[in-house]
């Protein structure tokens, strides 16, 4: 029987790797009657901030090829209702539920990291240092200086593990893991969404209200995270989770060889909720077609020299 | 904290039925025994075609109509998705998550007027039906359009019960009474007695509004909105609407707490600035 | 009759705004039997450097969700062969050939504009300052001062028109567009290629050769292309030319709201060539049908108070 | 500056037939007079389902035959591409660009010997005409596959041409000879009298290069190579395969200088190091 376990760091091991992603799963609730979550691996709750948010004016979400974008603005309860209210009756599911932090400033992630540090029922956190629908959402995450900053100061409250998510929209997501790593960060995850527009054509004006601006996801941005997510991997040694776009078991399988160890399922869980129970179960399958006992074994180690499918196969070149 | 999806399947159906109704409206019929049988008027289900991820999220339609295991949906190709869907073919699968959303409140009232425009024609025949199971004597339709080709046809809101009446109301006036829907509302409005619903675009429902807040209040007066959704049950957080909340303007989910809602519930001055759903 | 002109400084006037993007239509005559050339405003070479290039080993190309990842390598005869046997060939067609210039160092592309400058038929370059399948590619376009330095170069050098093509790869690229606005760039193009990777499930590792990453082009990258030009044109006065993603003449237009001056039409050309033609009459219809007479009617300001589609058309709200 | 592009259309047409040959294979048969009139064995067709732009890029396909005014493709479901035109049904459009690329060398060889592997059979029954037609008395098959379900009908090698012989080989024996298909070819070989073309998947045609070097030189060693293209039609330069170039390892287009090549121009070694480019 294959091993789908994975460790995240701190004492934090999930069942298997597959999560739902933050923003796709509210805290739970919302979709318990529709997902298994006894099944997952890791719940990353909605977007989690110091005062309870009312979130952006509609419309808010726009489908694009392969993608939608969504500017929520990080509706939610605020902490301390998360944190005396939810928080209490996580455990009455198997996953494990990290709680996604989000602030403006350092000072309102740690202030929401004690308060939540308080409450049983939660196994860690996930730093969004990169959600594009908030103003000032974006600048801890773009340079790594602040977002080591941001991290460190998290540290120095809890023992729990801290996943940081990483922004894509920056010119070296590498030199961002590699500073958060150094700063105390136990896992990445990788990759929020990418900043998006689209246009209303007879309004002639963005579709979504604000600035217009949204944050993309979805099959359309595959193979940019997976992209992210190998950069990540060949600047950090903690684990990644890998995010963006897998709505099957084969895209999941291409994160884990891009060096993910775990990874999340977002918007694909919207018109298909059994998507990650499925992809769960696909793993399994995966491991025992390919003939192996667990899902690291089939990492990409890009120092290793190519050989070709075919020779490895036995095929002998002509002479 | 929502425990309301206990009901809510996703099932596979098989498409047993397409009827074309003129004017590009598509009814679509599949074999979908679990939302058939549980579904009330005004809820809705998201569909794609079977196991389809292009377009990569489902679309939302209002069950229209509900027969021993088979439910019906009306649409009309309108964009990519709906595209797809008026262009399924008996034997194909269709799949559906649902029921979804608040319905209709369905009371004895003693008459009802259903304020139809355009495809606002969908949710009516299953809530007709509801009304005079419910005891309701007189429905009186009125079923407005650009022009006769557009219109849902009237048999098939009474589906043969006489205690049906539909008026019809064209902008061209090439059927029926010339201007719009709402210009044939006041006539069937009695204050008490008269429940009143309504389904159709943003402006009918605006001036529907209005005419209601000049009048005796009915006893039921609800819409059914629409919002541009992303998962249909109450996740996503992206299909805000704006409402009268306790404290000034708020938001509510218009596919868990809508789509219907009451009349006066709903921030008319603040949807109108919003632009139609659909992007063309 | 609408008006499609458009002129992107320097005297250089495109008859109108759509164009074929960089290294989707050669240098002219390896699809001029397929595509009307007349008919189009200009046609941007295949990158142009300094040596000739053989490009990258294969694969180089894969697909993805709406989208293509390519890693060609700039493939190209050298700027000489260029200047000698292309260039006196261009003035064939109607279009304007603006020769899409790359190099890793400020001196070459200053090389290449000069040895260029000397040939006729030549309409204008486009400095691609963001190519992701080199070695150093991006590190001209990611910094603002690089970018600007080059930009500032080749501007020394010559009275043509200079178009600078800028990386989407960036945490700010409207800093890199007032940058080489300030430099002396003519015209900015925006964007480029997003980095991707797509995994062989089977070989575990990158389909493409090399570091394995591509360049993502397609309707996938449509909604980022778009956010991308807004921001541009918040940060420059110069013309804009809108270009990721474009199949059809709503997806133009839509660039054309976003502040794009013209359109330039990439992967679509593959599975359709007669895409970019189709556009040219598609825009002109769409300005007869929406009654106004020059696309820059078209612009969104994001500075106007946004009014309601609804209330435009004079339903009045309830009392 | 190729200028090779003057017989190519894009053209839509009809599909008029869909005959499933076992072992998931495929002929789509679409009337489409341009390419049918002019295209040569061993070109190629850039396909989609009509207008379709998912997904976005078209997929390149043999010629497999041409009658009147229809061309026909051999193909089975192996992604999303063939999957959706493999679904294609009578009457519905059919969008071709072509033809593309070089062709077999069709000259007056006494003899020719065919080497197919798998979906390799698609470019053999227009190339056996030609052959026939140019003069060659005999045409050998050797056909092979993992099992008989999946070999190519031997009937549409011969299209009832009685100078065709069709020898079949399968990997699990249960159909004529057990084996590759390759271990077949020897015995047909016999110098400067036979030609010999091939498409298959790489192992194969490395195999059979192999065995060409150890033999007396064919008038025609050709074979039909694969690479994922952009364009199809020498633009994009995204389909270089690996070739002997006049001063060591070089590139050039599969679209444009191939698909079919010279055996002996074809750099094999660097050729095997590259993955299949179907991607499951
Ligand atoms: C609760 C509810 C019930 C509905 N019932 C019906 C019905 O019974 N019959 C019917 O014909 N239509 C109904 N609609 C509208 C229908 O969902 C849209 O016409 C459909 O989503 C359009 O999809 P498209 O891909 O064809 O259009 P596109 O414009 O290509 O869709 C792009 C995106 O915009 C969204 N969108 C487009 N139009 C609408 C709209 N009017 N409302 C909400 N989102 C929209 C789509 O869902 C999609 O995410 C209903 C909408 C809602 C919210
Ligand atoms: C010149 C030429 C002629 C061909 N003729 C035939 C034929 O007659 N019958 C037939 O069955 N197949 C033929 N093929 C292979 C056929 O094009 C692929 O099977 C098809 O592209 C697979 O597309 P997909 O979407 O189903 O697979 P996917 O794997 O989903 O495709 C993903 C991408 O990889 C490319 N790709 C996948 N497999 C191949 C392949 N084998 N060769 C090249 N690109 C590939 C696709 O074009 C696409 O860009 C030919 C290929 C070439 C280059
Ligand atoms: C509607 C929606 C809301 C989201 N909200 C959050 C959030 O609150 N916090 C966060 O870190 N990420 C949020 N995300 C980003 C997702 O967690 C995920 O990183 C992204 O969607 C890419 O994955 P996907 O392509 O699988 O959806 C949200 C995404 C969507 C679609
Ligand atoms: C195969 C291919 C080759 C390209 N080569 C170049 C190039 O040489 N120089 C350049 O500036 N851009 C190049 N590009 C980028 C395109 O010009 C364009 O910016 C990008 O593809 C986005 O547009 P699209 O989505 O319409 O394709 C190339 C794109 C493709 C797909
Ligand atoms: S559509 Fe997702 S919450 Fe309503
Ligand atoms: S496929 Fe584009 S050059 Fe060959």
């Amino acid at each position: 029987m294959p091993e789908l376990q994975v460790d995240l760091g701190r004492g934090l091991r999930l069942s298997n790797p597959v999560g739902l992603a933050s923003g796709t799963a509210g805290f739970g609730f919302e979709l318990a009657d529709l997902v298994d979550l006894d099944r997952i691996g890791a719940l990353y709750t909605k977007g989690t901030t110091r005062m309870p948010r009312a979130g952006n004016p509609p419309p808010r979400v726009a489908e694009t090829a392969g993608g939608m974008l969504n500017s929520i603005g990080l509706q939610n309860p605020g902490v301390e209702h998360v944190a005396t209210v939810y928080a209490p009756l996580f455990s009455q599911w198997r996953c494990a539920v990290i709680v996604n932090v989000a602030g403006a400033t350092v000072d309102e992630y740690v202030q929401c990291v004690r308060i939540l540090d308080g409450a049983d029922g939660i196994a860690g956190y996930e730093l969004n240092i990169s959600c594009p629908n908030i103003a000032h959402g974006l600048d801890l995450g773009r340079d790594p200086g602040e977002a080591a900053r941001l991290t460190a100061a998290v540290r120095a409250v809890t023992e729990r593990c801290i996943v940081v998510k990483l922004s894509p929209n920056v010119s070296d997501i590498g030199a961002v893991a590699a500073a958060v790593e150094s700063a105390g960060a136990d896992a990445i995850s990788a990759v929020n969404t990418f900043v998006g527009l689209k246009m209303h054509r007879q309004a002639r004006r963005p579709v979504l209200a604000g600035s217009g601006t949204g944050g993309l996801s979805g099959p359309a941005i595959k193979p940019l995270a997976v992209a992210a997510v190998a950069a990540v991997r060949a600047a950090v040694r903690i684990p990644v989770i890998g995010v963006g776009g897998i709505i099957d078991t084969g895209d999941a399988v291409d994160f884990i060889i891009a060096g993910a160890d775990a990874v999340q399922i977002g918007t694909a869980t919207f018109p298909d909720p059994s998507t990650a129970v499925r992809i769960v179960d696909g793993l399994t399958e995966h491991l025992a077609m390919v003939g192996i006992s667990h899902l690291s074994e089939l990492r990409w180690h890009p120092q290793e020299p190519t050989i070709g499918l075919f020779a490895a196969a036995g095929v002998a070149p002509p002479p | 904290m929502s425990t309301s999806l206990r009901d809510v399947r996703d099932q596979r159906g098989e498409v047993v039925a397409v009827a074309q109704l003129g004017g590009g409206m598509v009814e679509v019929s599949a074999r979908l025994p679990h939302l058939a049988g549980v579904a009330k008027p005004g809820q809705f289900a998201q569909l794609r075609c079977g196991g389809s991820t292009t377009p990569l999220l489902r679309r939302p339609f209002s069950v229209a109509w509900t027969e021993d295991d088979v439910a019906s949906f009306v649409l009309a190709p309108v964009g990519v998705g709906t595209r797809r869907l008026a262009a399924l073919r008996p034997g194909e699968p269709l799949d559906a998550l649902g029921p979804l959303g608040q319905g209709f409140t369905v009371s004895g009232a003693t008459r009802a007027l259903c304020v139809s425009g355009g495809l606002g024609c969908a949710p009516f025949p299953l809530l007709i039906r509801a009304l005079r199971r419910a005891g309701t004597q007189t429905v009186t339709v009125v079923s407005g359009a650009a022009s006769a080709a557009r219109l849902y046809p009237a048999a098939r809101f009474a589906r043969g019960d006489p205690g049906v009446h539909v008026e019809q109301v064209t902008e061209d006036g090439s059927r029926g009474r010339r201007g719009l829907v709402t210009d044939a509302v006041p006539a069937h409005l009695d204050g008490a007695s008269t429940a009143v619903y309504a389904c159709g675009p943003t402006p009918m429902m605006v001036a529907l509004a209005r005419i209601l807040q000049g009048s005796p209040a009915p006893p039921i007066a609800q819409v059914s909105l629409e919002a541009p959704m992303g998962c249909g049950y109450g996740t996503c957080l992206g299909c805000a609407l704006p409402v009268r909340g306790a404290d000034g303007q708020a938001w509510t989910l218009c596919c868990r707490e809508g789509p219907v809602m009451d009349v006066e519930t709903v921030d008319w001055d603040e949807l109108m600035t919003l632009p139609p759903a659909h992007v063309a």
